[in-house]
């Protein structure tokens, strides 16, 4: 579980992380060319997504897109350079989004309607899980085919799941194998444990992968949609270079790749599109470009000229074309709601700040101030309330009167608590990045308001990098702003990737969300985990109710968003909920 | 002649040294966090201690300085990751090695340099001779005075104007794009051309007023005035005589000017968005990927010390006057 | 323009006949090689150009040597060696009794006082940042002759006596002429009140009607002031005006040397005979009969590797074998006076090739 | 960037017969002859109007600020939420308007940006010269070991690509000097005091080796001059020919050498700002406005232009000027 960033900056591109799994569902959502309006701004821009589920029973190919043309070229440019393009390491949202082009996976998400839905994909069905829950076993769909057109055999899924346990050669990419797998944590990777290994089993003959848990894992079929469930040919893996020549099992083939610079992706012809329900394969050529300015490149989409029309950026809408975003040019953009909630830096340390103080800050924080100050914009977030985030099936969205989700803040009342408390003058001390402009802008409003509400303000800067050790220090003397502070990107639609890893009281001081250490909760959020998926949203929903109102640890702040310009050229751009990026294979040009 | 190759070689050799040994104090001296930044999300201290042990931080660091010198002569084994002679070190970000990154980058920035100093030098020469031939007449001024004006906007200004106007808003220039020469020379040629043209220009009007001077400097020679008191022509003199003699200068000013050169490409490389060496040094100092730096710096360094020895020997040949002492 | 131009009389000459006198400067053996490194084979080949080669001559308290060949031929080169700006490779330069030939700056800050240079080229040799005050005063300052407050009035002294306005004290180089920069020279070399002067082709970048004004005032400074000269040059007129005793330089070595009326009314070595016969006549142009010319061939041969034998030779017309194997001494030959040696196998006097440089000069 | 400079040394030779002109007064020195050359030209005054207008900005900022009202505080109100843009470009409250977002006013920044321009301009500048200068002279003039020492110094540091230097040194440096106990605490405007600092040694490090060659140079043609040759004569000590007779001669091609400079270095840290290891606020520069504006420069165009404008201006006033005074101490090119 892990991890989340920061909502992208207009100005610094996105590059958040955690692709992930999950049957959202998602609702309003964006574009498709010719007037289709999109959700930036307006009555949208407060809409709640709706959520979708899971669909075991979808079989391909994929349904038609409406007017969707064959052909042409369609240009990605891009100011982020993916780190890894090894499928045993994938974490982040762009690369999850190349990869599936190129690489199937056991299941794997799909738009229906703008709604994500989990459905098979190399796998039959979404995995059959044994009575006590603790073994699953996937059988995949017949020949399906390497781009060389040898076939894929359920061992090399199996090799390429082990593969993902050597984390020191391939550092980087998910672990929730390891915390559930059996003997996970004893298993280093096919390198150094050998091929053997328990908790993944693969009988060629009838094409099944049988995996056994050391504890139930309710969710992983959604786990099962990451790249590392792939496919990956033993005599084919070159481990740390792999990632410079991956074999392809999708309806894209990679041609050439330049590391840090470009990636060109041609039509994979021993693709099988009868057997794959989330993918086409429209253009002819994929082009990646990375390292792009993403100011330039942003003017030049706009623009909209040659080359520009067939381009696209998931670089988020840059503050240069911000206007044009939000007038002329508002159809070459695709905005839609994404897996992350921020909470901007008011994680509060429970154990350090008393409950009513709590709840002063809240009171006070100035929600519009500092997305103004941090520069996002309606493209990158919507206003919201709660920790998770409104498309997790069955969850329900709310307001607490408390946690409004927008708004400047009410100092003046923030100050008429703490007078209640008789704790005037009461100290927040937190550490923020003084080499980041937008950290420093964000700093000053919060300073001010908060010294409007009557606390003492210690606001400490340090370096960016250093910032990012001492929120996580587990004895940093600020209580503010610690642990995971600026937000949580859930990995797969489901409480279970949001709640545990920010509340769980095992998790080290400074590593989930407030520090809050009470056993019943824990005990609660386990009871929920193990609850089949279906059932789990709506307690989910209650529990978020109750974190919020008991403990206060923090300002639930924006529901963030996904977005992405393109030229006139490209259609059917279409954010996928569960990844905040555009779902690449329906993407077509014309 | 072989000795005195030999002894320039010898000098740009301790230079070399000498950089890379400052190269080597500056980027790992001091204070960084190498491990850290390799071991990414799931850190925990013991793979920080695992990575620092990898990559060798863990030792006296004149045993590093020892391997990392000697992995540029004959290549290293990290930590059972193999890196090639030239090994310039490991990303600590990318994790591969840095030799990789440089070769990929490399040729990007040699092609820009490379057409930028093919229009630079026509462009500069044929005003720079032009301004002189008019010298004082409204020609000649109008040169001057376009060249100080282009000076004097910031480059980077410029570029991002040529770039969103010339290549982006009207299309009237191929859109800057880089093929390997040996993959297409055409989509190379195409690809550049409008980088060539812009850099090449930008450039050439600093060179103009150079030229301008010295070709100055030459007419008003004794030898060039007897030429033209055999009533040569002035075209005659200014080609045959004055710009012989004004390549000599030009060669040095090349030699001198590479490091700049290079400089220039970094803003053109940032800002037209190609992979070369200057946005590979951008873009691993924003994640502060130390080893990618110094790597560069000692490319960049050996580039600049062969050029100038090949300079210096390309003087000999073309002036006459010049002896090689 | 000065106040020495009307002066014209005949030099008064110092015989040079007994050996009785102590010498003021004397120098022996004097030699200065540079090494030369040539990169044209696979090693590197380091040469000597041999400036100077091994120079023997002295010059009396009062005296004036003149030293005179085609350029190139060394004898600035001895110039600056004497004066010490320069170290000699080997050989012995003895200032009034002392050896200077190896003395360090520090040892010579005395001796500067007694022996100063006059440069070739006005426009040169005065610091163009500097005002006639400060170039004059600073030899003043630096050997503390004059207290501070009476500075200005001895530059303004020297001034007078060099024939400029000492009103002028306060301008700086580039507003005076040639000829009046060539005074200031000679004004800051006097500063210091010395006893020897080396005085490098002090003319020869002047006008010719300003040589005669500048030679004038030399010859007035030598009578009045006593001064002893080396004076290089190669125009041979200016020379027999104004120098007692004349040494004659080809290739770094002295070639003849001897009294005035020695070299120019019976020169014996070839190559003094040639450069005597093509000073340019002026009588010629008045119409009197062509004398017999010598004309030399060849260029001179490189200082990094000069002939065998006898220098001279492979221009020479008397040129024979012995001459390639055996280097002639300097030495006394026979028909030959008291102090007059000539380095040759074959001498022979020449008496009518001088005479018409008498009107030349004057 | 010095190249151009070598041919002053033919300055020395100066007026004289074979130039006749006009006769001099009493007593003028060659500088003060080029000094009255340069106030006869009409370019090199109007540079020196202009140079004088951002010297003025530079030292009367807090002053101009006040007059404007201005600050440097956020603005959240001046601008629309939505686009972050201000609905004005200019109006009275704020002449230059406000930047994106936070609303920061832009004469604020423009005015205090001017000092760290001809700050870093003149002081690099100036250090470089003094470095340069110095290691020129004991080059040139001591020779031997000392110039073998110097000449390889030189090669040396020109071989090390300045910019990527420069890029690799402003990190190194903050994490050494940013946080000097360890805590990670970089006291407020520290890291901007040492990308200050960075920077002027960067310029001058890089920047003096061209210098002190060409000094060199210079030094070992003059100390065959036979002035100097007469100064030795005279029994000189060999630190009083270097201060007095040699130093003045170079006077020329240093005050050359130093306009070329100024607003070569202006120049360099605007760029160095735009890719981002320049100056930081607090400590405004041109530089840094630009390289914040440039992405706004057709939908808040006075963003860039503004401060474009003053460096533009600037650097073109400087060279001008600074080819006016090396027209002005070179006798060779009279206008």
């Amino acid at each position: 579980m892990r991890w989340t960033t920061v909502v992208a900056l207009a100005t610094a591109g996105t590059l958040s992380l955690a692709a992930c799994g999950g049957s959202g569902s998602s609702g309003t959502n964006s574009n498709n060319d010719a007037g289709a309006s999109n959700t930036a701004l307006g009555d949208a821009y407060e809409k709640v997504p709706a959520s979708a589920g899971q669909r075991p029973d979808v079989k391909g190919p994929a349904p038609e897109i409406a007017g969707a043309k064959k052909g042409g070229t369609l240009t990605f440019n891009s100011d982020v350079t993916p780190e890894s393009t090894d499928p045993s390491t994938q974490y982040y949202q762009d690369t999850a989004a190349i990869m599936k082009l190129t690489t199937r996976t056991l299941t794997a998400y799909r738009m229906e309607g703008g709604k994500s839905v989990l459905v098979p994909d190399m796998a039959t069905d979404l995995g059959q899980k044994s009575k006590d829950g603790l073994q699953w076993k996937f059988t995949l769909k017949p020949n399906l085919k390497y781009d060389d057109g040898t076939p894929i055999k359920a061992s090399d899924v199996a090799y390429s799941i082990k593969r993902s346990f050597a984390t020191e050669e391939l550092p980087g990419g998910p672990t929730f194998q390891i915390d559930y797998f059996k003997d996970g944590d004893k298993y280093k990777g096919p390198w150094k444990s050998g091929d053997t290994y328990s908790g993944v089993e693969a009988d060629d003959a009838k094409g099944v992968i049988t995996i056994n848990l050391a504890r139930k894992f309710e969710t992983l079929s959604y786990f099962a949609s990451f790249t590392m469930f792939g496919a990956i040919p033993k005599a084919k893996d070159t481990k740390t270079n792999y990632q410079l020549k991956w074999a392809a099992t999708g309806p894209y083939k990679v041609q050439s790749y330049t590391k840090g610079s470009s990636l060109t992706l041609v039509k994979n012809t021993n693709w099988d599109a009868a057997s794959d329900p989330a993918r086409h394969q429209y253009p002819d050529t994929i082009q990646f470009n990375f390292g792009k300015d993403a100011a330039t490149t942003a003017k030049a989409i706009m623009a909209d000229n040659g080359i520009d029309q067939t381009s696209l950026t998931y670089d988020g809408v840059n503050a240069a074309v911000l206007q044009q975003a939000l007038g002329a040019k508002r159809k070459q953009v695709a905005s839609g709601p994404s897996n992350c909630v921020n909470w901007n830096g008011s994680t509060m340390d429970v154990n350090k700040i008393p409950l009513e103080v709590r709840k002063a800050v809240a009171a006070a924080w100035p929600i519009d101030q500092i997305h103004q100050a941090a520069g996002e914009t309606p493209f990158d977030y919507s206003p919201g309330g709660t920790i998770g985030a409104p498309q997790v099936p069955g969850f329900t969205k709310f307001n607490l009167p408390e946690f409004p989700g927008k708004g400047q803040g009410d100092p003046a009342k923030a100050k008429a608590m703490l007078q209640a408390a008789g704790k005037l003058n009461f100290e927040l001390s937190y550490y923020y990045s003084n080499d980041d402009e937008a950290a420093k802008n964000v700093n000053k409003v919060k300073v001010a308001q908060l010294t409007k509400a009557g606390f003492k303000v210690k606001a400490i800067g340090v370096s960016k990098t250093e910032r990012r050790k001492k929120v996580r220090d587990p004895k940093a003397p600020v209580n503010l702003g610690q642990g995971v502070n600026t937000g949580w990107c859930y990995d797969w639609p489901q409480g279970d990737s949001i709640y545990p890893p920010l509340f769980n009281s095992t998790l080290p001081n400074n590593s989930g969300a407030g520090n809050i250490r009470d056993k019943a909760l824990d005990k609660e959020m386990a009871d929920i985990a193990n609850l089949p998926v279906a059932e789990q949203g709506a307690k989910w929903t209650a529990l978020d109710k109750k974190i919020l109102q008991k403990y206060v640890p923090l300002v639930p702040n924006a529901y963030s968003k996904g977005s992405m310009i393109f030229g006139s050229k490209v259609h059917n751009v279409v954010i996928d909920p569960n990844q905040g990026i555009g779902d690449f294979p329906s993407i077509w040009v014309g | 002649m072989l000795v005195y190759i030999l002894r320039r070689v010898l000098l740009g050799l301790s230079v070399l040294l000498a950089a890379i040994v400052a190269t080597f104090c500056i980027f790992f001296l001091g204070p960084s966090d190498p491990a850290g930044a390799l071991c990414g999300r799931q850190c925990t201290p013991d793979r920080i201690v695992q990575i620092e042990k990898d990559l060798g931080l863990n030792k006296p660091k004149t045993e590093q300085f020892v391997t990392y010198t000697k992995g540029l002569v004959a290549g290293n084994d990290l930590g059972g990751k193999k890196c090639d002679a030239p090994c310039l070190g490991w990303s600590y970000v990318q994790n591969r090695p840095v030799t990789d990154m440089v070769k990929q980058a490399f040729p990007v920035t040699v092609s820009i340099v490379i057409g930028g100093i093919v229009v630079y030098s026509t462009l500069g020469i044929l005003f720079g001779m032009i301004a002189a031939r008019f010298r004082g007449k409204p020609l000649d001024r109008v040169i001057v005075g376009v060249s100080q004006f282009v000076t004097s906007i910031p480059y980077f200004v410029l570029a991002q104007l040529f770039f969103l106007y010339a290549m982006v808003y009207y299309g009237l220039i191929p859109r800057a794009k880089y093929t390997s020469i040996l993959d297409n020379p055409f989509t190379w040629f195409t690809g550049l051309l409008g980088i060539w043209l812009f850099y090449g220009t930008v450039l050439s009007a600093n060179y103009v007023r150079y030229v301008r001077a010295s070709m100055i400097d030459v007419q008003n020679q004794d030898y060039i005035r007897t030429a033209r008191s055999k009533g040569l022509g002035e075209r005659k003199i200014a080609i045959s005589h004055a710009l012989r003699a004004g390549i000599a200068p030009f060669l040095t000013l090349l030699g001198l000017a590479v490091a700049a050169e290079l400089g220039g490409a970094i803003f053109t490389e940032r800002i037209f968005g190609l992979q070369g060496m200057g946005n590979l040094a951008l873009t691993s100092f924003d994640t502060s990927d130390l080893p990618v730096i110094a790597g560069v710096v000692v490319v960049g360094a050996v580039i600049i010390v062969s050029l100038n020895l090949l300079v210096d020997l390309l003087y000999g040949l073309v002036d006459p006057r010049v002896k090689l002492s | 323009m000065s106040t020495a131009s009307t002066e014209t009389s005949e030099t008064v000459v110092h015989p040079r006949r007994d050996n009785t006198r102590e010498p003021l400067l004397e120098v022996t053996d004097l030699v200065k090689h540079y090494p030369v490194k040539e990169y044209t084979g696979l090693f590197p080949t380091t040469n000597q150009v041999r400036a100077v080669d091994g120079v023997s001559f002295d010059v009396a308290p009062g005296e004036t040597l003149g030293l005179v060949g085609e350029s190139g031929c060394g004898k600035t080169t001895t110039g600056r060696l004497v004066t010490r700006l320069i170290d000699p490779t080997s050989g012995s330069i003895k200032f009034d009794g002392k050896e200077i030939g190896q003395a360090k700056e520090r040892q010579l800050r005395s001796m500067r006082r007694d022996m100063q240079l006059i440069f070739q080229d006005p426009y040169q040799s005065l610091n163009p940042r500097q005002t006639v005050n400060t170039i004059i005063g600073t030899p003043l300052e630096v050997h503390n002759l004059v207290p501070k407050n009476k500075r200005k009035d001895r530059v303004q002294e020297l001034l007078e006596l060099v024939g400029l306005n000492p009103e002028h004290v306060n301008r700086y180089p580039n507003e005076f002429s040639g000829g009046q920069r060539q005074r200031i020279g000679i004004a800051r070399a006097l500063a210091v009140e010395p006893r020897l002067i080396v005085a490098d082709e002090p003319v020869s970048a002047l006008d010719v009607s300003i040589q005669a004004q500048v030679m004038n005032l030399l010859e007035k400074l030598r009578k009045e002031l006593n001064l002893a000269f080396v004076f290089v040059a190669h125009d041979l007129g200016v020379v027999r005006h104004f120098c007692d005793r004349v040494a004659v330089m080809y290739l770094g070595k002295i070639v003849e040397i001897g009294d005035r009326s020695d070299i120019y009314e019976a020169p014996q070595h070839p190559y003094t005979q040639a450069l005597l016969s093509a000073a340019p006549d002026l009588n010629v142009v008045r119409g009197a009969e062509r004398k017999e010319r010598i004309r030399l061939e060849g260029d001179v041969p490189s200082p990094i590797n000069p002939p065998s034998g006898c220098r001279f030779r492979t221009r020479c017309w008397k040129a024979q074998d012995v001459c390639a194997q055996e280097e002639p001494l300097l030495e006394i030959k026979s028909g030959a006076r008291q102090g007059h040696q000539i380095a040759c196998h074959f001498p022979e006097i020449k008496d009518d090739l001088a005479t018409s440089l008498e009107n030349t000069s004057a | 960037m010095s190249l151009g400079a070598g041919t002053e040394a033919t300055m020395v030779a100066d007026a004289d017969e074979r130039a006749p002109g006009p006769a001099p007064r009493e007593g003028k020195s060659p500088t003060q002859i080029a000094l009255e050359r340069l106030r006869k030209d009409k370019v090199a005054i109007a540079c020196l109007f202009v140079i004088g207008f951002f010297v003025l900005v530079a030292i009367l900022a807090p002053v101009l600020v006040s007059i404007a009202g201005v600050d440097d505080q956020l603005h959240l109100d001046q601008v629309n939420p939505l686009t972050g843009l201000a609905s004005f470009q200019s109006n009275a409250d704020h002449p230059f308007g406000v930047k994106a977002r936070t609303g920061e006013d832009l004469f604020y920044q423009w005015a205090y940006g001017a000092r760290p321009s001809l700050v870093v301009g003149i002081a690099a500048s100036a250090l470089t010269m003094v470095v340069g200068v110095t290691m020129g002279l004991l080059a040139g003039f001591l020779g031997g070991v000392v110039d073998t020492v110097v000449s390889w110094i030189v090669d040396f540091l020109l071989s090390l690509p300045f910019l990527l230097m420069a890029i690799g040194i402003v990190p190194i440096a903050l994490q050494r000097f940013g946080n000097p106990d360890s805590s990670g605490f970089i006291e407020e405007g520290r890291e901007s005091t040492i990308r200050f600092i960075v920077l002027i040694c960067v310029l001058v490090l890089f920047t003096w080796p061209t210098v002190a060659r060409l000094i060199r140079g210079e030094v070992l043609s003059l100390r065959e001059r036979e002035f100097v040759q007469a100064a030795r004569s005279l029994g000189m000590p060999t630190k009083r020919v270097v201060m007095r007779e040699l130093l003045p001669n170079l006077t020329g091609p240093m005050i050359v050498n130093l306009t070329i400079l100024i607003p070569a270095f202006i120049a360099t840290e605007a760029g160095l700002s735009f890719l981002g290891v320049g100056l930081k606020d607090p400590t405004y520069s041109w530089g840094q406005t630009i390289s914040q504006g440039v992405t706004f420069f057709d939908s808040y165009p006075i963003w860039m232009w503004i401060p474009t404008i003053s460096v533009s201006l600037l650097v073109l006033a400087l060279s001008l000027f600074g080819d006016a005074v090396s027209d002005a101490f070179n006798p060779q090119t009279r206008r």
